[in-house]
């Protein structure tokens, strides 16, 4: 792009140009994640096809939910209640759709489980904004009336804290293909996933509206004064963060067939997690949708890789932790090795 | 003066065999006309629970109904309680110490024994190399359900910890599980928030019938397919009594001075099999059973 | 002529802080408005309120002769008000080009994308006119140097700026060059029929480019006055307070400085000098 | 102190000038709080010395932890890993003194674990500063390893995951009172929260160190610049918070009497989140350690209070998100409405 | 005489970027060293690499006539090198005296805590004797205004620099009247016998107080030049490469403006004010 020759610059081999980008770090970690299971799992099915779509599933649930809440940290806010939010959504749509209580169509449920969603998005964002209380502790509490309100909801409604018996719904309902079928062997999340990456993606790198996510994470105050509509982004970036919520729920729901109201829950830290392991700064203004994606894909994998190891199970959250580590940890020796010039 | 019964176990809310517990509750309440209140902590959670005890305790409850986990970290709050002339009743767990702590008496039964029967059934069945899922260790219940599973039935069992708020998580970590191993025969999941997604893992990889599967308590799900013939078995506690008995007992006690002569009530365990399964069908929607 | 922009008994506290009291003030388009005064006399205040950073506590704000009320400064920009701040308002870890468009993307296609070549080219010209030749316009600014960020929020300001430019020291980081250049942008805003508030401290820039000087003292007003009935050593004075007894004193001192004896006795007289009222 | 007039201010009434201190804001949520259980539960025992004593038991053990964690929050850093750090140190306490397992002398067991939370706290800073990644993932990624290890080695020992059966040994150590004892009717943990929050907050506004921690926290690189040994003092608060759980963890063992592996566990969000209530800024150089106590005061009472009402435990969670977000929402508009002047 | 500091072919890469290369340079005590150069020129890395922030790439740094290779800004604060940044290091939400004494705490009393009264005394103090009169010594830093933040970063400097003070433009945010009072810091400070190294790009402050003057260009040293072997306008053509050249560039273009006649003359009017010498 830039033919530009500068005597105070060194030349930059194309190699170290490519491990300048937040998100190619990681893949390095992904590399040594898989290496490490394909050497001390191979043979007991790590390999198979079958795994590789046992945790691609698991990757994708996860990943939908980084994608954007990587977004909503480089705008610089948190949202902690995202898991609690699967947990409601996932139950609301489930009591709507049940033959027991709510008997709606699929899709009208799932519209109104959306529209909930980006009611609470909103409510989280003007809080945030409207109080300049930190988002981590508004969306603490929210996390808490979320979960409150799903276990009380579903317990008045259903007087159990599970909604199953959805299988025949979701057999005959169309819509729930979407969701729950598969294609070309893959199912639904997994293309949901690369959908929402590579959308939300381009959004953040090639559109006016990625550039203000940038700003207003950076430095909410800078963007303000150079005219970026800050408070309109970050509400958009907690909506959209709940809608990604809502998606998931009604994956989950649809393809397990049941809604639990712990559902979710944990998710809000593991998908912070991810980004955090794709290059997001959880101080905001920097990071990349694909970097949380892969991380997405580094977490689902030690999570489901280790079950296909012989390691005794006690020990199999040292591994997770373990492996977290060093996978940041190489992340972030390459990206620095090659980037001294960036900060 | 309405009698006010304060009810503390370890099991959250949120949990589906508690929340039928709960259930049982709320409706001994209504049927002898006592105010009754459920507390319990967020997770398994001794410290936790000791303090809601003391709480409720502090707030002078006409009786009080707690579960015993772990003795020697709720002994104190409950010795304490009794000391403060309140009576108590205990559920579920603590069979052996009860009597110790100056407890009533108490409805319910060792999660250990309900365990020892799975595994017996299970080699019965002909099971050699069994899993057991555990969706929250650490919790000591679930944990010595999956312990007296092992010892009932004296072979190889794995256990296998998933995490209890991710389905999708479960069913794979259980598909995972049965690839690697393919000479497992049989599954226990110790709660219908882990039988459900093992059902789909099961039926994804064709085991579905090829291996003995039960699991602890009962939803809808489990029991459809149960009387769909997908699973073997089902232990059922009838922890609804666990939460309806207690409070029928401390108001008549509480009113009249009468109580069972029995120190141990056992409501358990019953096995729900695909034959009597249907019958159960409705009461498990309502959140009785 | 109606001002370009008008201020009527101004005033701003924070809190307790009274940073602006009654102050008013008028710009006409083409006309150079340099804005001086002491630090902390309340200058920045003052150009936050006119670019809706902040706003006034007390009195009114003229646009072209009708009361505004900026909500945000992305509303001043709608209407052609832009501005330097002194902290420069960039962001580090954000891209030359794109801190450069930050909040006015130019968009290309049906789908109204970010058009990156176009800002790319653009920003290396504007900055190349301000003459700064930058190595890639995806180093982030957080590596530029001070001054040469300083010009980035320049060439941005000047590129947006369609009626009003507020530039909030803008000299006050760059080299002799780069500062000539500036004052160059500042003539030719003028010559476009601009109104150009203009804040800074030094007098040879000030008196270089302004028409008009309002100078502030401690949040107040010490009135405006036009280039032709001041003079520059008037205007020296006011913003000083006498420098030129200064560099005296400093000359003075380094002569002495070879004699230490007289060194104290000096330092007495430079400090009498300062205090004494001019 | 400063008799200094200034014609460019606005006199400032004492009051508000009170409520500019960071933790004093906090003081009206509390306030709040006791006042909706005083009405909602006064008639119930939440008045009576009791339910004092009650609450201020829970809030001591978090508040403990919270004066730690919020002086490491000062300083611009996290630690996710003080709950997985109680837990551990907990059952390893329980092992080493169990009459079945250690048998060795409280005093050397604490010894031991005090050392153990140390080498953890101190292997957590040098890794954050030595890569310069973010303490949140290295800590998430600890939190993971020393729950996977608490439980591997658990079992282990005793098979199960849980070590009870101290009471005796507990009862025979006079060391034991130090933990689990009482003095003047109040349990010793209220007395180690009041030592803490009293220490730690001198040693934040009254030495060079405090000084320190604010410059870490504020901007890591100015403070360099000026001298400060950034590296020295955030590997202080690493190790000073690993400490502050191991002695939660000390008297939860000793007077509960058993430990089990999931102590702990969540405790590191609610202790960031009295902080926060407590006016501690996320990102760091700003806040105060009697904040954080009182932000641990009002959990604590939240918790504790709800159960003197007669509320539904299934909306339960519900109302404390509720009372949280009207502590903080009316702290901050307090301490908006007084303090323009501040950032 | 040994010099206090010495640089030999200092050289300093951030990743692909050549910042230094090969510098030479040397203060002797007593000595205004002046360091020159456009934006961008490497004048506040160089100043980096003496107060220990960076480590140089290549070459040696030498102190007092020993090398020395500084770890931390700890260290060269220790040994009596004091700077004050051009980002002024300053803690924001900090109050005035705390970041006065950051790093450097007086200490009182048998457990050795810090003196906050003594702490705001002397900071108070020392802040008058620059001119700055604050309202509260508690006042955060990031309520000052951007001339009384660098006053208070002067101040600190001054009090705490032993040996060599380092001021990286110390005067480009400062009114008139501060500005002054900097520079006779400055000359205060080399009476006492400290190597004072000074950046600035205004030639009237640097031909006032220097003794000698280095100037960069593009992260090499154009050299070093003593006052006496050289001129003003000399030194003032080195700062900006041939200023005049530009200026008459300004012109020019002007002419073909709309108005050239008013134009013209405003140009004319800024070559003179920029050349004049005071
Ligand atoms: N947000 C704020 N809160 C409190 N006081 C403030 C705030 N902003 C500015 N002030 C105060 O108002 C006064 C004027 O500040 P301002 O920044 O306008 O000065 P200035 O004239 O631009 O000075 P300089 O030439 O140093 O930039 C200062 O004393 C400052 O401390
Ligand atoms: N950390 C860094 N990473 C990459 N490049 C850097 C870094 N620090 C400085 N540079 C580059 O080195 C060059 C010299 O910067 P420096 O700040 O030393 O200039 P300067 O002479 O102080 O300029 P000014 O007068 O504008 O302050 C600049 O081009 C800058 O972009
Ligand atoms: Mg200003
Ligand atoms: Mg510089």
């Amino acid at each position: 792009m830039v033919a530009h020759k500068d005597e105070r610059l060194h030349p930059l081999s194309p190699w170290k140009r490519l491990l300048l980008r937040p998100e190619l770090g990681s893949i390095a970690g992904l590399i040594v994640v898989f290496l490490f299971f394909a050497i001390m799992a191979g043979n007991t099915g790590f390999l198979t096809w079958l795994s590789v779509r046992n945790y691609l599933e698991v990757a994708a649930q996860l990943g939908i939910l980084a994608a954007a809440v990587a977004l909503l940290m480089i705008g610089g806010e948190f949202d902690l209640s995202v898991g609690s939010m699967i947990g409601i959504a996932g139950t609301l749509i489930a009591v709507l759709i049940h033959p027991d209580y709510g008997h709606l169509p699929l899709g009208v449920a799932i519209l109104i489980a959306l529209l909930f969603a980006m009611g609470v998005g909103f409510f989280n964002g003007w809080l945030v904004l409207r109080t300049g209380l930190p988002s981590f502790i508004v969306t603490l509490a929210m996390m808490f009336i979320l979960a409150g309100a799903n276990i009380g909801f579903t317990k008045m409604v259903t007087n159990l804290t599970i909604v199953s018996g959805l299988g025949d719904v979701v057999a005959k309902s169309s819509l729930a293909h979407l969701f729950a079928g598969s294609l070309l062997g893959l199912p639904a999340s997994v293309w949901w996933w690369l959908g929402v990456t590579i959308v939300l993606s381009l959004v953040l790198l090639r559109t006016p509206f990625g550039n203000w996510v940038f700003g207003a994470g950076g430095d909410a105050n800078a963007a303000r004064n150079v005219g970026v509509p800050v408070f309109r982004v970050k509400i958009t970036l907690f909506m959209l963060t709940a809608i990604a919520a809502t998606v998931v729920a009604a994956i989950q729901t649809l393809s397990i067939g049941s809604a639990n109201v712990l559902n979710g829950q944990g998710k809000e830290l593991e998908a912070v997690a991810a980004s955090v392991i794709g290059g997001c700064l959880l101080t905001g203004g920097y990071g990349s949708v694909i970097g949380a994606s892969i991380g997405s894909l580094i977490l689902g994998m030690v999570q489901q890789g280790i079950v296909y190891t012989n390691i005794d199970t006690d020990w199999y959250k040292v591994l997770v932790g373990g492996m977290i580590l060093g996978a940041v940890i190489l992340n972030n020796y390459l990206r620095k090795r090659s980037m001294e010039v960036r900060r | 003066q309405q009698l006010r019964i304060v009810v503390v176990t370890h099991g959250q809310a949120s949990d589906p065999f508690w929340s039928v517990v709960k259930n049982g509750v709320e409706q001994g309440g209504k049927d002898v006309n006592v105010q009754v209140e459920y507390r319990a902590p967020d997770t398994f959670n001794m410290v936790r629970m000791a303090q809601l005890i003391d709480a409720a305790v502090a707030s002078r409850p006409d009786g009080l109904v707690v579960s015993i986990p772990d003795a020697s970290a709720l002994g104190k709050s409950i010795e304490a309680a009794v000391k403060a002339g309140i009576p108590v009743i205990s559920i579920n767990s603590g069979a052996d110490v009860a009597a110790k702590l100056g407890v009533l008496l108490h409805v319910g039964q060792e999660e250990y024994v309900a365990g020892q029967g799975a595994g017996k059934r299970m080699k019965a069945a002909g099971v050699k190399n069994a899993l057991c899922v555990n969706q929250e260790v650490g919790n000591v219940g679930l944990d010595q359900r999956c312990k007296g599973f092992a010892d009932g039935l004296g072979g190889k069992v794995t256990v296998l910890p998933v995490k209890l708020s991710d389905p999708t998580g479960i069913k794979n970590a259980v598909s995972a599980a049965l690839q690697k191993d393919p000479s497992i025969d049989g599954i226990l999941t110790l709660g219908p928030t882990a039988a459900e997604p093992t059902l789909q893992a099961l039926e994804a990889s064709g085991k579905l019938g090829k291996i003995q599967f039960g699991t602890f308590d009962l939803s809808p799900a489990v029991l459809k397919a149960l009387s769909e013939k997908k699973m073997d078995f089902a232990i059922d506690q009838q922890q609804w009594l666990q939460g309806y008995l207690p409070i029928v007992f401390l108001a008549n006690y509480k009113r009249y001075g009468l109580l069972p002569a029995n120190e141990i009530i056992y409501t358990g365990p019953g096995f729900v099999t695909p034959q009597n399964a249907a019958q159960v069908i409705e009461l498990s929607k309502k959140g009785i059973r | 002529m109606t001002p370009l922009v008008e201020l009527r008994k101004v005033s701003k506290f924070f809190g307790p802080v009274i940073s602006l009291k009654d102050i008013d003030m008028k710009v006409y388009p083409g006309e150079v408005h340099c804005l001086l005064g002491d630090n902390g006399a309340g200058k920045s205040t003052l150009i936050k309120i006119l670019s809706g950073v902040h706003k006034p506590s007390e009195g009114q704000v003229l646009f072209e002769g009708q009361p505004v009320v900026f909500s945000s400064p992305r509303e001043a920009l709608n209407q052609g008000i832009a501005t330097v701040f002194q902290d420069l308002a960039m962001l580090p870890l954000m891209s030359i080009t794109r801190n450069f468009f930050l909040g006015r993307e130019p968009r290309v296609g049906p789908l109204r994308l970010y058009d990156g070549n176009l800002a790319a080219r653009i920003a290396r010209e504007e900055l190349l006119k301000i003459g700064i030749s930058i190595r890639d316009p995806d180093q982030p600014v957080g590596t530029l140097s001070g001054g040469e960020r300083q010009s980035v929020a320049i060439a941005r300001a000047v590129y947006f700026g369609a009626k009003v430019l507020i530039l909030d020291e803008p000299t006050s980081a760059l080299g002799v060059k780069e500062a000539a250049v500036v004052l160059r942008y500042v003539v030719q805003a003028k010559a476009r029929g601009l109104g150009v508030i203009f804040i800074t401290h030094n007098v040879h820039h000030a008196w270089a480019v302004g028409d008009t000087f309002t100078v502030l003292n401690r949040g107040r007003s010490y009135g405006t006055f036009k280039k032709e009935e001041t003079e520059r050593e008037k205007l020296l004075q006011m913003m000083s307070g006498g420098e030129e007894l200064e560099v005296l004193a400093v000359e003075l001192e380094l002569i002495a400085k070879r004699d230490p004896a007289g060194a104290a006795q000096l330092e007495r007289r430079i400090a009498e000098e300062l205090q004494e009222p001019n």
